[in-house]
């Protein structure tokens, strides 16, 4: 049993050399495929950070009432930061109120010569997820002390759109390609195994069982699996620090809201992915596609 | 040799009293490919083969001699009749026995199926790998086995590098390596010159004397005329005669 | 000869059903790496056309010295309409610019009672293509009655950035696909034809010419390469106007800042490419393929 | 008629006079497979078959029979000497010549090579297609040719779904429907009964009374013994003897 163990162990690592041609091919596709996948999964995910950013710095923006002391504004903001949606909440005093204006305003601003927004200190709240805006704004109208909320609707819908969007595009893209890139796996484990019909046939005429058959061959997909998921994988992460570093060191300006997904965050669930997929491939692609030949 | 025994053992147990003598009990078989446009391969066939017996084979081609040796080792299935083999019922057998009853057989094969990416070595070594031998016996055996069919020297040819005699011999070799109790030949020296088809037919009657029932489809008369074996002749899918120490017939 | 044009012809139609595994794989294989390919474009296509849309919207302010004329400002707008990298060219009066500004300002607008903008009528241009904005800017300095020139510098870098950026992943990422698509189709048809080596040999054995022998098999590489092309190109188009009356219908907030591309503006590129990419592999991989084994 | 005049005008230009009056002429050759370990499979081979005669080539399994024929084809090129197969020197051929050369040939493979994806027909018919003979001509030759072996009511079956003589045969019905200049078998009888050998033997020696040049290679005593023709036996590589009505020779 030991003996018919590491007979079939050797088998299947001969096979992977004895099919030059069977291997060269799956290998590739294998590779091809996860590389394309593996691409498009850093993508998605720089993507989704991206608009997380985005979305963290979308605020909502609480103005208080006049005669409103400076302890009821600090005791409102202590309210609104335990909320669980809010990310962050900014007291803004009315100078820095203006100072930032007419930052916005840009040269528009230099007609104005003293603060026109006086008395227009406020709360700069930023909320973990921009679809709960309507939610803390119904909060708010419960607090006492506070003026008016301002609140961009269509930037937190635009938002809540632009996400859902992303998110839509990237699962179908990721699911696509894996689909495809299951797909086309399999047809070229079963096209290269059904080339060895005959192999496995005289096998079986001769008594081997299906177990005795079919193990090396298995063994053999495990193996190609492994190597064809692990090179793309290892090229994506050189690939992927090496886009890093051109992006950062190109596009200097788009750091300011732009930042990237560092490689270990996105290979931490690339490379188990791959080689689930790869080695899962090679494994049950070789074991059906066997399977069909073996009744003889 | 308690091995034998105990199959013994098993062979009254499961077969009838009729058919436990015979190794290979065939009755009423009809065989017709599906392909054929309904013209039989087999007709009725009735053949009973005792344990130890020396069998020839011959007929016309396409007469059904190796369709019959397909029915004995289950590559095709009867249409209709029985067909026991071994004391297994083979029109019944189920998937998963199938390799095991195989392997008590040795099938040299009209057009020889060899392993193409294996040389000689491992093609013969395969069928000892098979029943579980340890690699120690194999490296003894083999060897063995490739010197009694002359091809001692061509251990590491891959088939493609054989001359087709060197082939069927390597088939050959393969079938006899496990000491089957049943050695199926289809046309074992068709590619073979007459001194080698002397050495593999006394190679054969070896075989025999050591206990293995020997079943041999040939087209060649020399041999059985001068080997006065048990022969049965068929034609067009019928058996024509069945003769102990017969001779090959002309019409 | 024209028996043995019809000969070819038909063996390479029978060869078609003769295998119906290789056929059936290399169906696949194309339909699943175009189809791929197909959805990448469409989706390039379109980020590229939003990209495009950001950047119309993109604008430079020109304020006039407060004793130009009306007279002036008209001959200013003239010959800045003509200028190539000028898209269009508005006049704004400063009550429009007000109108404007407070929408900007949302409720902080307000507190204001009169115009703070007296005397910022101006001119908003509109840009073919953002990175030429220092050009203009450049021009415009030349130009006598002009005030002041209000460029968003950080905006137009950044869209400058972001279009090539997007660029540069559309253009890479239809590369690799396209790439790995006619690597992969090789693949496949390579394998299949490798398959009937031993068919080829045989041929050439008995006589036959290399012509004799290839033209069936280029054939079957053809049929195969336009059936394979052709499926992908017609469940994209189905499913390209199914997907944008949906994003229509769901996301119609979207509709604001994004038009998508009409699928016959993407089908026009897509389809032909598609079909000579199939016909194409289906031709020279065969062709090749077989090649190599006809020197027995 | 005409055709075979202008050949013989351009056998008289190309060829010396020594070699003119011979289809087959080899003179030194000697081949050894790469992977042999140095092994040659043929030393020093010389051999003058002229137009029109019936040879046939006998020796033990592997002794080069089928590397010689392979050699006549050009499957296999010299490693020195000189292959000279009508009036072409094979070892100077250019690749665009084989077809050319070939379709003159008419070969019976020992391991029958018919394309495994077409039935009985069109592997005949392959043969006539390749030099561009008309349907119509076909539809007439092919059926004729199937019937001459015995195989009119099998021309729609796969290979697959043939016996080992039939396909033997369809092989030989391949090789000779385009009436070549020669034959060249490589034991084409080998998987058939006496009767079929027989009757295979009569084609062939009247499709050598009209003109074909025969070379056969075979292992059947009795057919070399009984049909008095000239013997060239091999033996591990060198001629062993070449007799004008020879016999088989036992050593
Ligand atoms: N797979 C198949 N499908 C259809 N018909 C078949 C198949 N195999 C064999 N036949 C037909 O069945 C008949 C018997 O074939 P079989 O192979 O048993 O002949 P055989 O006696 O072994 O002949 P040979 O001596 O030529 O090998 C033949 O007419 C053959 O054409
Ligand atoms: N492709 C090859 N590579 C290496 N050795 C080969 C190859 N083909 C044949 N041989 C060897 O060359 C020798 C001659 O082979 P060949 O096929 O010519 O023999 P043969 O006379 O036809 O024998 P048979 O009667 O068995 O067919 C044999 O020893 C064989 O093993
Ligand atoms: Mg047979
Ligand atoms: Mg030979």
């Amino acid at each position: 049993m030991i003996n018919t163990f590491f007979y079939t162990l050797g088998q299947g690592v001969k096979n992977v050399f004895r099919n030059k041609w069977f291997t060269m091919a799956s290998l590739a596709t294998i590779s091809a495929c996860l590389f394309v996948f593996g691409i498009f999964v850093a993508v998605v995910f720089n993507v989704n950070h991206i608009v997380k950013t985005v979305e963290e710095g979308v605020s909502v923006t609480v103005y208080f009432n006049e005669d409103v002391e400076q302890e009821r504004i600090d005791q409102i903001r202590e309210l609104v930061t335990r909320r669980p949606e809010v990310y962050r909440c900014d007291f803004i005093s009315a100078d820095e109120a203006w100072a930032e204006f007419s930052k916005k305003l840009g040269e528009n601003a230099e007609g104005f010569i003293e603060n026109p927004l006086e008395g227009s200190e406020n709360l700069q709240i930023y909320l973990n997820d921009v679809s709960k805006q309507g939610e803390l704004v119904g909060y708010l109208e419960t607090v006492e002390g506070i003026r008016k909320i301002n609140k961009s609707e269509l930037t937190a819908n635009t938002l809540t759109g632009v996400k859902a969007v992303v998110t839509y595009v990237s699962v179908g893209m990721i699911g696509l390609l894996l689909a495809v890139s299951i797909f086309l796996i399999s047809n070229t484990v079963t096209i290269g195994i059904s080339v060895r019909k005959e192999e496995i046939n005289i096998m079986k005429y001769v008594g081997a069982t299906d177990f005795f058959v079919r193990a090396p061959f298995v063994f053999e997909g495990i193996i190609i699996g492994l190597i064809g998921s692990a090179i793309p994988v290892v090229v994506l992460y050189y690939l992927y620090n090496a886009a890093f570093a051109f992006l950062q060191s190109n596009f200097a300006f788009l750091n300011d809201f732009i930042s990237y997904v560092p490689a270990s965050d996105v290979f931490i669930y690339l490379a188990p992915a791959s080689l689930l997929i790869g080695v899962g491939i090679g494994f049950f692609g070789s074991f059906f596609t066997v399977r069909k030949h073996l009744h003889v | 040799m308690a091995e034998q025994e105990k199959e013994k053992k098993k062979k009254s147990r499961k077969g009838g009293k009729d058919d436990s003598k015979y190794v290979i009990y065939l009755e009423g078989v009809n065989k017709a490919y599906s392909d054929a446009n309904g013209v039989p391969a087999l007709m009725d066939i009735n053949l009973k083969i005792k344990r130890g017996e020396f069998v020839f084979i011959v007929g016309d081609s396409g007469s059904g001699k190796s369709t019959l040796i397909k029915l004995l080792l289950r590559e095709l299935t009867a249409d209709s009749g029985k067909v026991v083999v071994n004391d297994q019922d083979l029109t019944k057998m189920k998937h998963a026995q199938v390799a095991k009853f195989r392997r008590t057989l040795g099938v040299v094969f009209q057009d020889f199926r060899l392993l193409k990416d294996r040389n000689v070595y491992d093609n013969v070594a395969f069928a000892q790998r098979i029943v579980l031998k340890s690699e120690k016996e194999i490296r003894k055996n083999v060897p063995n086995m490739l010197s009694m069919v002359g091809l001692a020297g061509k251990y590491k040819a891959k088939p493609k590098q054989l001359s087709g005699g060197e082939q069927q011999r390597v088939a050959l070799a393969r079938a006899l390596v496990n000491k089957p109790t049943i050695l199926l030949a289809d046309e074992p020296t068709g590619n073979l010159d007459p001194r080698n088809t002397n050495d593999i037919m006394k190679l054969l009657e070896k075989v025999n004397e050591n206990g293995t029932t020997v079943v041999v489809v040939t087209h060649n008369r020399d041999i059985v005329n001068t080997m006065q074996k048990r022969v049965i002749t068929l034609k067009q899918g019928v058996i024509l005669s069945d003769e102990e120490k017969g001779a090959y017939i002309d019409d």
